[in-house]
């Protein structure tokens, strides 16, 4: 970027450099009533950038809003999609919960270890901002193929720096998940989720009420971190992205430490008026947004901002996006008991400003008015567009399978050992033993299960979490692989016993300005509200992250699901893993001859091709009724859902996830196999049909578990037995757990000792 | 038996501990804010894991200065007990009240896990509830737990029985292998030559609870109810 | 040849450094009145063969480039001097 | 008047340093055949007010001792410079 001073006069190169077309030039001098200064012009161009405004996505998303509107229960969504920083799902007792999920794709591209650190310190400011204590971490990850060494870097980097942050705030982080294909080459994806417990009646708004009211800053100084970074975020990753370095952020996760405590701690005075975290878009965002949420006016100076570099020009310190801001919105004449609680955390909080008559956000340098702009129309005013939409000619060829050509395999058990040591699917303990995911004391089950689950300390509740996203069904058929995220985070939730109350997402596409991308991403939106409507889900929040392309292309989209789930009582929990010996195993649901987009077809056939899974809602309906009755009646000794690599590999998981290496007996699929004529074995062991699961249960609940499938009309098959230390699958699959676990389990770590 | 919690900026085992003494152990205890420069008489410290100061310079080096160390110090000086989890091993460390040194783990990566750790020393306010030799499964989670002290030291602390606790496998072996960190001679906790002062990397607070896969760490809370009454 | 090298890498001057200010923080509040001001980084102590010294020289630029140094936010510097046999 | 220094503490001889291992086997693998041995440690800069150049070093040593280096495992060492006006 050239030298800018205030006096910088505005030329047509500068309204393009800063991503304003002239249309939207024109509008901004109708808003203001004359033309802007530099800052104002900056102020803009980072409001109404994608990042900030939506601009591309708010008439898809909008959706989301209608969907929930049609859902019953309304009154459990307290807080809604674009209403606050994350949403707010009530869940009884006088408690709720607070969570949403962001994408940090490219600042985690250019340095990864930073990159994916602030992203987990924007995601808890997200939370703590509306007043919830957050409780545990997600987040979800591609990277391309893990043999390629800058992979490895990008990979070793993302998972350190995430940790990094998380561990040091005492949060833990209890599951994700990680994807390496190679359409992720040069676009890593890192998307960080967080959730916070909160009391119904003490949620903060990010609103600046109470005329006279003094505005706070709180935190780290501000520096010239990340300047344009929500403009940044919102561009093609280039050659020259490279050139954008100076741009990164370092994060001080001891100063969010802080941060929490303190603006926890403000919770319980009475002085508290409103709070909104300083991210994208830094000042500007922070006190447009406060005063257009109140509709008010706030007015700020700059000469009392905390400043970490000298010679900052009013443009720089109302875009930068220095890590670690707060600004707080407080009673007047309860300052003193404010600065009391900051003073006490070691934290500076300065009184920069106060909340005004009109609707004015009014920047001050030393008393001269640098900006001036309403703020709704600077928050909320922005263009919005409507994208053209086209097929992509790519699906055509790629939807075309022709199953002929397709060799069914002798040796599965070969086939097994493959797939077990594929990244994509092989342990990702070497991940998440680098992230805390114990502290609080909370974490029921781990992460490696289908689902992590907390307890609520304090009540009989858990709360079930879950990522996913399989992208490769997105993009083989984006309507069906949307309607499958959704089903898929869901069923996992469902599996350990919770019941699923809302979902967040993060919707990484490729750029929107693309008729084919933008294609995509309608068709898969309008598959996740498929999804939601059946399970009734409702949407509480999002994020959208376009433009993740590279010179090779874009990728895969991704729009990753955050499924979060509720069990009343924690007694009631359901494993994933085989817990005994005898248990006998059921295979819950339908198989068909589906290995379209499969990961056995595309690890055995090198193929990433044909019409993925078909999902059937009405019969996920009823395979999760059924597991959620199943659980509440407490007949379950353990449940998994299939996925990835279909049956074999969701026996395999069952015994190599438990703890004695329990073997599984499964000597006769028949039964499954007649149910549907013409049936290639390759499908049956490794095709990754919908709506299905493997229980296992104790030989005395056997007949109440059937009375129960009967009930939801699922179709239940005994297929075998949880016995000896080796996987049977009738003659064709042997291998002994032991085995099964030592690949599993040194695939990564392997490939990842080779680097640095 | 009374206990407190002290709490550093950055600390965040502090509940952690609160909860297993306060919930499961039923035993009164209060949080102490590391400005304090005295709290109120108790009979057990204990200085909770996490990350005081963000880890900077050193973990434990900035928060051993804090005023409320003094206290510890002359708790410790009376005779009465001290327990310091992981980072609290680390700021005990940095405060002399404990000998040795913490350096980066051998892997250089941060690691939680469930690790075996054998009671070396059962003849301790804090390990009276255990066999000699007994297995205990707590996790540990820490960036910095490869324990570190000179030969001469380690002797010491040897001749002295003031190695309470190592690493091991599930059924007592120690080695190599089960040790997650690099630690000298597989060290896991350790007290003072008074053996009043016990500092561990493993977190016993958190394998208070079946719920949360293991309660061997009560073992310590039930052994200093023991004694402490 | 050998030749010992004293690497030195830092935080740009435009990057925040958490650490250096909660030790110059630290510091303060220890009494340290004087401290103005205080940057972290790393230093490496080396030990290399090479034929000659502008040999040496190279191969340390490629190593910090390569490893020792995070270009996008740090900076490095080293002085080298030859060891006698 | 404003000084500045350079401090630098490093691992003792006597103590094993694991990074500095893991860099040196890295910077083999990388096909850094030359290096022979890494020591890691950390590298202060440090600006500070002092009345003359005895009164720095004196104030140096102090937060030293008492705070930038643990005795224990590390030495330090430092240069220092007074500062143009
Ligand atoms: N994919 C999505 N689905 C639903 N809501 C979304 C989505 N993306 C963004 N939103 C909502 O839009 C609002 C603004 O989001 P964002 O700009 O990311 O917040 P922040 O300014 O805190 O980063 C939030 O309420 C968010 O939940
Ligand atoms: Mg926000």
């Amino acid at each position: 970027m050239p030298t800018l001073s205030s006096a910088t006069p505005i030329t047509p190169e500068l309204i393009a450099a800063h991503g304003i077309t002239p249309q939207e030039y024109k509008h901004i001098c109708e808003i203001l009533g004359r033309e802007p200064n530099i800052t104002e012009l900056g102020m803009f161009s980072v409001m109404w950038s994608e990042h900030c405004s939506y601009k591309n996505s708010k008439p898809i998303l909008k959706l989301f809003s209608k969907m929930n509107s049609e859902l019953p229960h309304q009154e459990h969504l307290l807080v809604k999609p674009g209403q606050e920083n994350a949403g707010i799902v009530d869940i009884g007792d006088g408690l709720a919960v607070c969570f949403k999920i962001e994408s940090h794709n490219h600042p985690s591209a250019v340095e990864p270890f930073q990159g994916a650190a602030t992203g987990v310190g924007g995601i808890l400011r997200d939370i703590f901002t509306m007043g919830a204590r957050p409780i545990l971490l997600m987040n979800s990850l591609r990277f391309g193929d893990l043999a390629q060494p800058i992979s490895q870097h990008l990979f070793r980097g993302v998972v350190a720096g995430i940790a990094h942050y998380g561990n040091c705030m005492g949060i833990p982080t209890i599951g994700g998940d990680i994807y390496f294909d190679a359409s992720y080459e040069g676009n890593p994806l890192v998307n960080a989720m967080a959730l916070g417990i909160i009391k119904k009646n003490e949620i903060v708004r990010g609103a600046a009420h109470g005329i006279g009211n003094p505005v706070y800053y709180v935190g780290a100084t501000t520096g010239r971190d990340g300047l344009g970074g929500a403009a940044f975020a919102s561009r093609e990753l280039t050659e020259e992205s490279h050139e954008d370095r100076p741009a990164v952020q370092v994060g001080d996760p001891f100063m969010e430490k802080l941060l929490m405590e303190a603006c926890l701690e403000l919770l319980h005075t009475d002085a508290l008026v409103g709070m909104q975290d300083m991210g994208a878009a830094g000042l500007t965002c922070a006190g447009c947004e406060t005063a257009s949420r109140a509709s008010t006016g706030v007015e700020i100076d700059l000469a009392k901002v905390p400043l970490r570099e000298t010679g900052m020009i009013p443009y720089e310190i109302l875009l930068s996006e220095s890590q670690e801001r707060m600004l707080v919105i407080v009673k007047k004449g309860k300052e003193k008991e404010v600065e009391r609680i900051f003073e006490k955390w070691d934290l500076h909080a300065v009184n920069i400003g106060e909340v005004t008559k009109g609707d004015k956000y009014r920047v001050l340098e030393a008393g001269k008015i640098a900006a001036e702009i309403p703020a709704k129309a600077l928050a909320d005013d922005g263009p919005i567009y409507v994208r053209e939409e086209q097929k992509p000619a790519y699906l055509k060829d790629a939807q075309k399978l022709d199953l002929g050509i397709v060799k069914e395999l002798k040796d599965f058990t070969a086939v097994l050992k493959k797939i077990l040591s594929y990244p994509s699917i092989a342990s990702k303990a070497w991940v998440w033993e680098q992230y805390d995911h114990m502290v609080r004391t909370d974490t029921v089950f781990y992460p490696g299960h289908d689902a992590a689950l907390i307890r609520v300390k304090g009540t009989q509740k858990g709360i079930a979490v879950s990522t996913d996203c399989n992208s490769l069904y997105v993009y083989l058929d984006p309507f069906e692989g949307g309607k499958i995220a959704v089903a898929e985070a869901a069923r996992n939730v469902v599996c350990s016993g919770a019941k699923p109350v809302g979902v967040t997402n993060c919707l990484n596409f490729g750029n929107p300005m693309k008729p084919e991308i933008f294609w995509q991403f309608h068709q898969a939106v309008a598959g996740m509200i498929e999804s939601c409507k059946a399970l009734e889900v409702p949407v509480t929040g999002g994020n959208v992250s376009f433009y993740n392309e590279s010179p090779q292309g874009a990728i895969y989209p991704t729009p990753t699901i955050g499924m979060v789930g509720l069990l009343q009582n924690i007694e009631k929990r359901v494993p994933s893993a085989f817990q005994n010996q005898g248990d006998v195993i059921f295979l819950a649901g339908e198989t068909f001859n589906e290995i379209g987009g499969s990961h056995y077809l595309m690890i055995e056939h090198g193929l990433k091709k044909g019409l993925p899974p078909r999902l059937d809602l009405k019969r996920e309906q009823a395979l999760q009724q059924f597991i959620l009755a199943a659980a509440d009646a407490k007949k379950l000794s353990s449940c998994h859902d299939l996925s990835e690599g279909g049956l074999a590999l969701a026996l395999a998981e069952c015994c190599l996830k438990s703890t004695d290496d329990l073997g599984a007996e499964v000597g006769d699929l028949s039964e499954v196999r007649e149910a549907l004529r013409g049936l290639r074995e390759d499908a049956l062991y490794f095709g990754e049909s919908q709506s299905r699961a493997v229980i296992s249960v104790k030989l005395q609940y056997r007949d109440d578990v059937r009375k129960l499938a009967q009930k939801q009309g699922i179709a239940l098959y005994e297929i075998g037995t949880v016995s000896g230390d080796a996987l049977l699958m009738e003659d064709r699959v042997h291998l002994p757990v032991r085995e099964m676990k030592r690949l599993f389990d040194t695939t990564i770590p392997n490939m990842m000792e080779r680097s640095l | 038996m009374k206990a407190a919690v002290i709490v550093f900026p950055g600390s965040n085992c502090d509940t952690d501990c609160f909860h297993a003494l306060r919930d499961v152990m039923k035993v009164p205890v209060e949080f102490v804010w590391h400005k304090e420069r005295n709290f109120p008489k108790v009979d057990l410290v204990v200085i909770p894991g996490g990350f005081s100061y963000g880890d900077y310079l050193r973990t434990g080096a900035i928060a051993r200065f804090s005023p409320v160390m003094d206290a510890v110090t002359k708790h410790a000086a009376g005779g009465r007990s001290v327990v310091g989890i992981c980072n609290g091993f680390q700021i005990l460390l940095e405060a002399g009240l404990l000998p040795g040194a913490m350096l980066r783990n051998k892997t250089l990566q941060f690691i939680c896990k469930h690790t075996w750790i054998r009671t070396e020393e059962n003849l301790t306010m804090f390990t009276g509830k255990m066999e000699p030799g007994e297995v205990l499964c707590v996790p540990i989670a820490h960036g910095e737990g490869n324990y570190y002290c000179d030969d001469d030291t380690l002797k010491s602390l040897h001749d002295h029985d003031q190695v309470v606790f190592r690493y091991c496998s599930e059924t007592g072996e120690v080695g190599e292998a089960f040790n997650p960190n690099g630690s000298k001679d597989h060290i896991a906790g350790i007290v003072n030559a008074k053996k009043n002062v016990l500092g561990m990397m493993p977190h016993p607070e958190r394998a208070s609870e079946d719920l949360l896969g293991s309660s061997d760490g009560r073992k310590i809370w039930e052994s200093l109810l023991n004694v402490l009454g | 040849m050998k030749f010992k090298a004293r690497v030195h890498t830092s935080l740009k001057k435009s990057v925040l450094d958490p650490q250096g200010q909660t030790t110059l923080h630290a510091l303060e509040t220890m009494g340290f009145k004087e401290a103005r001001s205080i940057r972290i980084g790393k230093y490496f102590e080396l030990v290399l063969e090479a034929a000659d010294r502008k040999k040496a020289e190279e191969s340390l630029h490629a190593m910090c480039d390569k490893l020792l140094h995070n270009p996008v936010i740090e900076e490095y510097s080293f002085e080298i001097q030859e060891m006698p046999l």
